[in-house]
């Protein structure tokens, strides 16, 4: 059996990454390829779909089929492809800016909507692609480009909101912790409806405060955390609030989560793309007799 | 006994009004005449006065009449709203209820008060007044009661006998008041025998929709607006039978980027909206030209700018919807003219996106998209389904691990062959950003270069089967009009009373409106006098693209309308008149 | 002293609303003007910003200042304008499509802001202006012209959301009970910062699932809550998932709230509008001269 | 001696190869010279190669010459990617560390190696081999090592006097060992003395927030974007000053949306971004259009379409700019041609869209916005302040309650008074939707139209000071050139050498984009032989502006490139010489 193993080699490219050396984003990528071998997956079953940023070039690193869309859309294209093919293993992946400032919006409705898609976000609390400016992420008081004095807007908990909006599974990751992510995405993946992932992924360039060692000393696992039930979302979100959202590991997930595509009435197992195109005649007639 | 009639019924929004008409008009149909609507009504739920004009004909209709024979009132202000629109010997038929009278000044016009809410009551239900006022129809124009018996029937069959017969009764019970008042039916509002055949009757939209499945769309994301809305709310009813859906997205951004993914997915897939969606949309639509994914985007028009006037008519998104989006695409934008062109239009914007690559956008206007109308019979052969270089069903040949699929292979035609995820020899990476063959990101000048030639390559040449539609039986004409979108049945009314004076007009509707076929138009434009851009927009839009791409600015003359409301036949012929006149023709 | 006390009826306009009879929007432009005139403002010291929908309207048949804008961007525009002029009242209003479809995004951004300002949703949990389509609102299973098998997406929890964004005032009213909703907006507009005031605005017409009855049988008084404090985040929070967002009242409010005009380095209590346009030679002087 | 030169630097993104370019042109400026600069970056933050090309003369310049003198290079990339554009006889200058080499077949260039490294690293740290670098730029120069020592203790003084020291003898020494191995200096790479006049050193963004504080704007909204970024991160820094703060939004249509608000309230506002923000920003844009709100927003352009090439060179929205946004609004388009021109227009940017009541768009393009230049003096008295029918400072007569403020009032020149909010008399409604004279939602035909037309007719006419940058010395010229933004000095410098040949051309650059000044440029189009646009897109753009608005299609040609890189003169000259011949004019 072993030479039918999918090694995540099998998932690398020959692109050396433009990242600055020491970015968090290697580690997520790295996660990536391990999870999608770890799960069996052959290249051509998965698209990685990303935004604008440092972090969405992740989609040209990766040897799957790739969509880098234009900046916060991400989701909207991701959702759009697992509908056309459900066979799809679809990941979609971005930084904080793309996915909590201007994605946002499709951020918390794809959460409602629960189609089945693992959505990563590089959470380095920054800008990095615009050199630097701050992030709805960034804490108060973050002192960057665009607020040399400090930042005065108080950040965004996206695994709260997540979880507000309906979440069916919420988790966190850190660069730094490469098995406990690749464990996350493969969850991830397997969870039948949306998979919201949100990765401390540090920014060594731009981001001096929110380093390496900086999560290292706050972020708080959930097996840390006695007795604790990733299926209760009440308090998911009470610890989450009392770990002041730097909760890491597999936060909540719902068991009972039925995907989108398996709610919408009449859709097929089989993927829209594999169906035919054309109409038969009979069923033309039918159509349009209503209008008689 | 007449060719055609004028009938308008109206009353406050939101109490029910469209029944009489849909039923009126419905049941016209069945009997086998051609029949034309424009529903006037304004941006709120409840209140305010609504309409809805309906012409009916032995011929083909595609324009509203100038004037009126009958109007149907449930209130006084569609009397004092409306009345001026009658004919001489126009007929108002009005509930006895609220006494209506007729507004000072309006002349020559009878007013016929029917009881319509006591016979109502009478028969158990105020509600049925409606049915009273369609009664009192079917008397005044001498109407069989075998066609309403039907389309009652199948309104309200499933509530049962009772129901459907008491309906029936109100019908016959207006009708035969109207009868006793009139002495008789008149002459003038008793149409002439139709032939019978049974056509279909739909708005734009629906034709939009119908054509959409027709060409295998099996998902459409949207988010409701007005003109627009129509088309997902039918596909929403429809699609399931069909294994697709809809996806009401959070807003016009996600609905058009969904579309683009589950293109690029291989479905197809479109979005569907009017001026403040496409205005969002801007930026996408760039991202599909670039990444080279098909796309098809329904712009209904409506009046601009900003929210404007989203009830009301207008052809004012047409520079928008060629020139939009930062930096440089090929995109193509087709405007139908009719019901029938929005289906076969609609399902060749399909072929055309994947043949090409590209977005394509599908222009109506209001009327055209909510005027609802005879339609000759859809031709489910004339459906053609036709993917260009779309390889999702091939077996692909096996290729090296990491020797990516050249997804933008540098081509003659600049189109490139399109595997789909989930292909196991078709890897390849589609971005945003200037790529390479096989997608990566380069920022290389030369490929660069290699690629917006490329891309700006495959339209190069472009030519709809029918770019325009041709109405032009003089060598030499005094005059050529262009039209686009709903225009062209009252354009036509228009020539016919011009030609009856002399005028010899040819007349061009412009459906492929970019790339624009300057070399089919220009024959037309050079062997004409003079041109009249006839257009609903107050900056003669389309003029403009004459200008530009045939020239002879000096024989271009418009005729603009941008008060929201359809060209009538008379506007355009009057002001045609004026126009030819300073030229000394008439 | 009587003469000079502000009715609510100098907030009212000759222009008779086109809602529908019923419409819970009455009851939300009634407790605007009821509020205002508590405040003792003056119509022209208030400014109303409104998205598109019924609720929309509202900016229309009030009378102050008032800017109807697009879809969605009501907040957008809101917050501009009282940087250009923080002497003004700002009460930016909408429908929950409005706010929670397309202008989600600038919602959540507008609170983690904490510009001064006041937001009231009408939030009848349906397209109302487009005639009876889902809202992201809308209940799962709740049947509707986009979702005639029932809607298949989860609500979202907008009080929940809000709190997660960080939000310094927090409160829930209902059409029925104008008192309690005059009490909230007078809040609202005292608070020093952004106050996201949601309302249940019953559609008459379209919505015949979340009726007036329905929301009198399932709305939670804070009142009716054993010591419930309101300055307690967390509780809050708790508060809000167990009620299944059905708590009405002042859910919670932040008693330190430091509005983000009074944290922007340099500005002025004068309003930016009032100060003098063109710069001394001097200043421009010596602005230039950093680039020599 | 020279009265001009060509350097360029280059190296890895990201390891500071920006500070040597920074210092050997501040220094140059302080001399007296002036300077152009361009630089070559990527979509990235470190690694890939970066370089900035900068031209040095005894008179102002205002384009990049064809070739390069002197190239210092920090890696062997640099060499391999930029040696051959050297000029025979030009020099390298790289690091001696990694054993540079000059690629196959680089003809007649020589190549210096330098111990930068070993040197800095003897001084104490290799951070300064980038002063090595420089100074070894001043030994083959020749250049006077005051003006080094005055920047470096501006950018170093905080550190210390040691600091600066040590970096100055980094400078000696890299001077030193080129001078010794050079046994001298070389004629040829010293520059005639300039005339040691203090000027302005920026590059356009600068200018255009400047300007736009100049003008009175206190507040912006924008979201970080290339190439515009730099606005909006020098405003932050400096507007606190002034008691304006710059807004970092959530996106770009909250970033205009909120300028809008802000206008509304009567301040000065605006938003700034490049071409996927502007294409977010197209519905908002008609918001402002319709409640005829002013606005004024930068457009950086560069490299298109979609994410396209971020970092590079085009002007590709020109199109996207006039026409965006559905429906029809009056907007002002206009594109300074130099930095001081970025200056001018955008503090005039301001006055227009209050006088007009408008949204404004400055059009720039990434070699304007970011080519750090030589600046003529900006005259703080050329900047006015014109608000127009603004009404914010006035005491407003009293009026009824509920007689609302005619915000919309129908004027002879469509422009109605503008109160603001919190004035006493001034309460009315702005709306998106079409309103009556005081701001209320109106359907109304009869109103509509005024309506229309009113704002329509606010720019009927309007012409800017400058609506073309005019060089004409010729009556009958053979060729007319047309330019856009940043090609200005370039084609100046394309004609010299045509000139120099016999050919008589003449130059105008369009300022005045949109409404198009077609009155203007008629006489210069009718005058010349051949019209030939220059312009950086693939579809010529502005060729097609003039083809519609002033016509003589058969005489207008284009030199187009949308390779991502700037034009150089030869390219001009060549491309031109080459259309005239066909015309048999050499
Ligand atoms: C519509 C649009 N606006 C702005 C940009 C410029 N832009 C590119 S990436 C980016 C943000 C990057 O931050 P983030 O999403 O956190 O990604 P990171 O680089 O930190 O991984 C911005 C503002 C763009 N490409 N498109
Ligand atoms: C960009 C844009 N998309 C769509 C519309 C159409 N539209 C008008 S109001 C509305 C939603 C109304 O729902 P809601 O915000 O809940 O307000 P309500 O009418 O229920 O008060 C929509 C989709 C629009 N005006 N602009
Ligand atoms: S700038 Fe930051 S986020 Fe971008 S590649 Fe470098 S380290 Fe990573
Ligand atoms: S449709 Fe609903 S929300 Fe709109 S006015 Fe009527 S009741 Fe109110
Ligand atoms: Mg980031
Ligand atoms: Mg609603």
């Amino acid at each position: 059996m072993t030479e039918l193993k999918v090694t995540f080699k099998e998932f690398r490219n020959d692109v050396a990454p433009n990242w600055c050396p020491g970015c968090g984003d290697f580690a997520v990528l790295a996660a990536m390829q391990r999870a999608f071998a770890n799960l069996g997956l052959t290249p051509e079953q998965v698209a990685v779909v990303s935004g604008i940023g440092c972090s969405g070039r992740i989609s040209g690193y990766i040897h799957t089929y790739g969509f880098h869309g234009t900046h916060g859309r991400a989701l909207a294209l991701a959702q759009g492809l697992k509908i056309a093919n459900r066979d799809l293993v679809v990941v979609a992946s971005g930084g904080d800016g793309d996915g909590y400032a201007i994605g946002m919006n499709h951020t918390i409705h794809a959460i409602r909507r629960n189609i089945d898609l693992t959505y990563i976000v590089m959470d380095n609390q920054i800008y990095g692609l615009t050199k630097g400016q701050t992030s709805p992420r960034s804490q108060m008081g973050f002192q960057t480009k665009s607020t040399p004095k400090g930042s005065i807007e108080s950040p965004l908990a996206p695994l709260q909101m997540a979880l507000a909006a309906g979440a069916t599974f919420v988790a966190q990751g850190f660069s730094s912790d490469v098995n406990q992510l690749v464990a996350i995405i493969e969850a991830g993946i397997r969870h039948p409806g949306f998979a919201m992932i949100n990765v401390f992924s540090p920014c060594v360039t731009f981001n001096k405060i929110n380093t390496y060692d900086w999560f290292r000393e706050h972020v708080v696992p959930v097996e840390t955390i006695e007795g604790y039930d990733p299926h209760d979302r009440n308090k998911a979100m009470q610890a989450l609030m009392e770990t002041d959202g730097m909760l890491t590991g597999i936060i909540y997930q719902d068991p009972d989560s039925v995907s989108y595509e398996d709610r919408i009435p009449g859709f097929q197992k089989t993927p829209l793309v594999k169906q035919p195109l054309k109409l038969e005649r009979a069923e033309f007639e039918a159509l349009v007799a209503e209008f008689m | 006994m007449v060719d055609q009639l004028s009938w308008k019924v109206g009353g406050q929004q939101g109490e029910g009004i469209e029944k009489p008409g849909d039923l009126f008009a419905t049941a016209l149909n069945r009997l086998g005449y051609y029949l034309y609507g424009y529903r006037h009504f304004s941006s709120r739920i409840k209140g305010g006065h609504t309409n809805n004009k309906i012409r009916v004909s032995i011929r083909p209709v595609r324009a509203l009449s100038d004037d009126l024979d009958i109007l149907v009132a449930f209130d006084q202000e569609t009397i004092d709203l409306n009345a001026r629109e009658l004919r001489k010997g126009g007929v108002v038929i009005a509930d006895a209820k609220w006494n209506p009278r007729l507004p000072e000044g309006v002349g020559d016009v009878r007013l016929i008060s029917v009881p319509f809410t006591s016979i109502a009551q009478e028969l158990g239900s105020t509600l049925m007044k409606n049915m009273v006022a369609v009664g009192a129809t079917v008397g005044l124009m001498d109407l069989p009661v075998e066609p309403f018996q039907e389309v009652v029937t199948e309104l309200w069959g499933r509530k049962g006998a009772t129901v459907v017969e008491k309906n029936m009764q109100a019908i016959a019970r207006g009708a035969e008041f109207v009868r006793r008042e009139l002495g008789g039916p008149l002459d003038e509002f008793r149409l002439a025998p139709a032939d019978g055949k049974r056509r279909l009757f739909m708005i734009g939209n629906e034709a939009l929709a119908l054509g959409a499945i027709a060409a295998g769309a099996r998902f459409m994301a949207a988010y409701p607006i007005t003109p627009a809305s129509e088309i997902m709310e039918y596909l929403i009813k429809v699609l399931p039978q069909f294994g697709g859906t809809v996806i009401q997205t959070e807003d016009e951004i996600a609905a058009v980027t969904m579309a683009i993914g589950a293109n690029y997915g291989g479905a197809r897939a479109f979005t569907a909206s009017a001026g403040p969606g496409l205005s969002l949309m801007t930026e996408a639509i760039g991202l599909a030209g670039m990444t080279e994914t098909p796309v098809v985007i329904v712009d209904t028009q409506r009046g601009g700018p900003s929210t404007g006037l989203p009830t009301k008519q207008e052809q004012s998104d047409i520079n928008a919807m060629i020139y939009s989006t930062h930096g440089e695409i090929p995109k193509i934008v087709i405007a139908p003219s009719t019901v029938e062109e929005c289906f076969y239009d609609m399902a060749e914007a399909f072929n055309l996106a994947e043949e090409y690559q590209v977005p394509v956008i599908v222009l109506t206007d209001l009327a055209l998209s909510l005027g609802k109308q005879t339609v000759e019979p859809l031709d489910y052969d004339r459906v053609e389904i036709r993917r260009g270089k779309y390889l999702g069903d091939t077996e692909l040949p096996e290729r090296e691990r990491l020797d990516l699929f050249k997804r933008y292979e540098l081509t003659a035609d600049g189109v490139s062959p399109r595997p789909i995820p989930g292909q196991k020899y078709g890897i390849h990476h589609v971005t945003g950003v200037e790529h390479n063959e096989v997608g990566r990101p380069s920022e290389g000048a030369a490929n660069r270069k290699q690629m917006m030639d490329k891309r700006l390559r495959k339209l190069q040449g472009f030519r709809l089967k029918n770019p325009i539609n041709v109405h032009a039986p003089h060598e030499a004409p005094d005059v050529l009009f262009v039209g686009i979108n709903s225009s062209e049945g009252v354009i036509r009314e228009a020539i016919e009373r011009l030609e009856a004076e002399g005028v010899k007009a040819n007349h061009i509707q412009i459906r492929q409106v970019h790339p624009f076929p300057a070399d089919d138009v220009r024959p037309y434009v050079e062997r004409a006098e003079q041109v009249i851009v006839v257009e609903q927009n107050a900056t003669a839009q389309l003029a403009h693209l004459l200008i530009l791409h045939v020239g002879y600015r000096e024989k271009i003359h418009n005729i603009l309308k941008y008060d929201g409301n359809p060209f009538l036949p008379r506007e355009i012929f009057e002001q045609a008149k004026g126009l030819l006149k300073t030229k000394e023709l008439i």
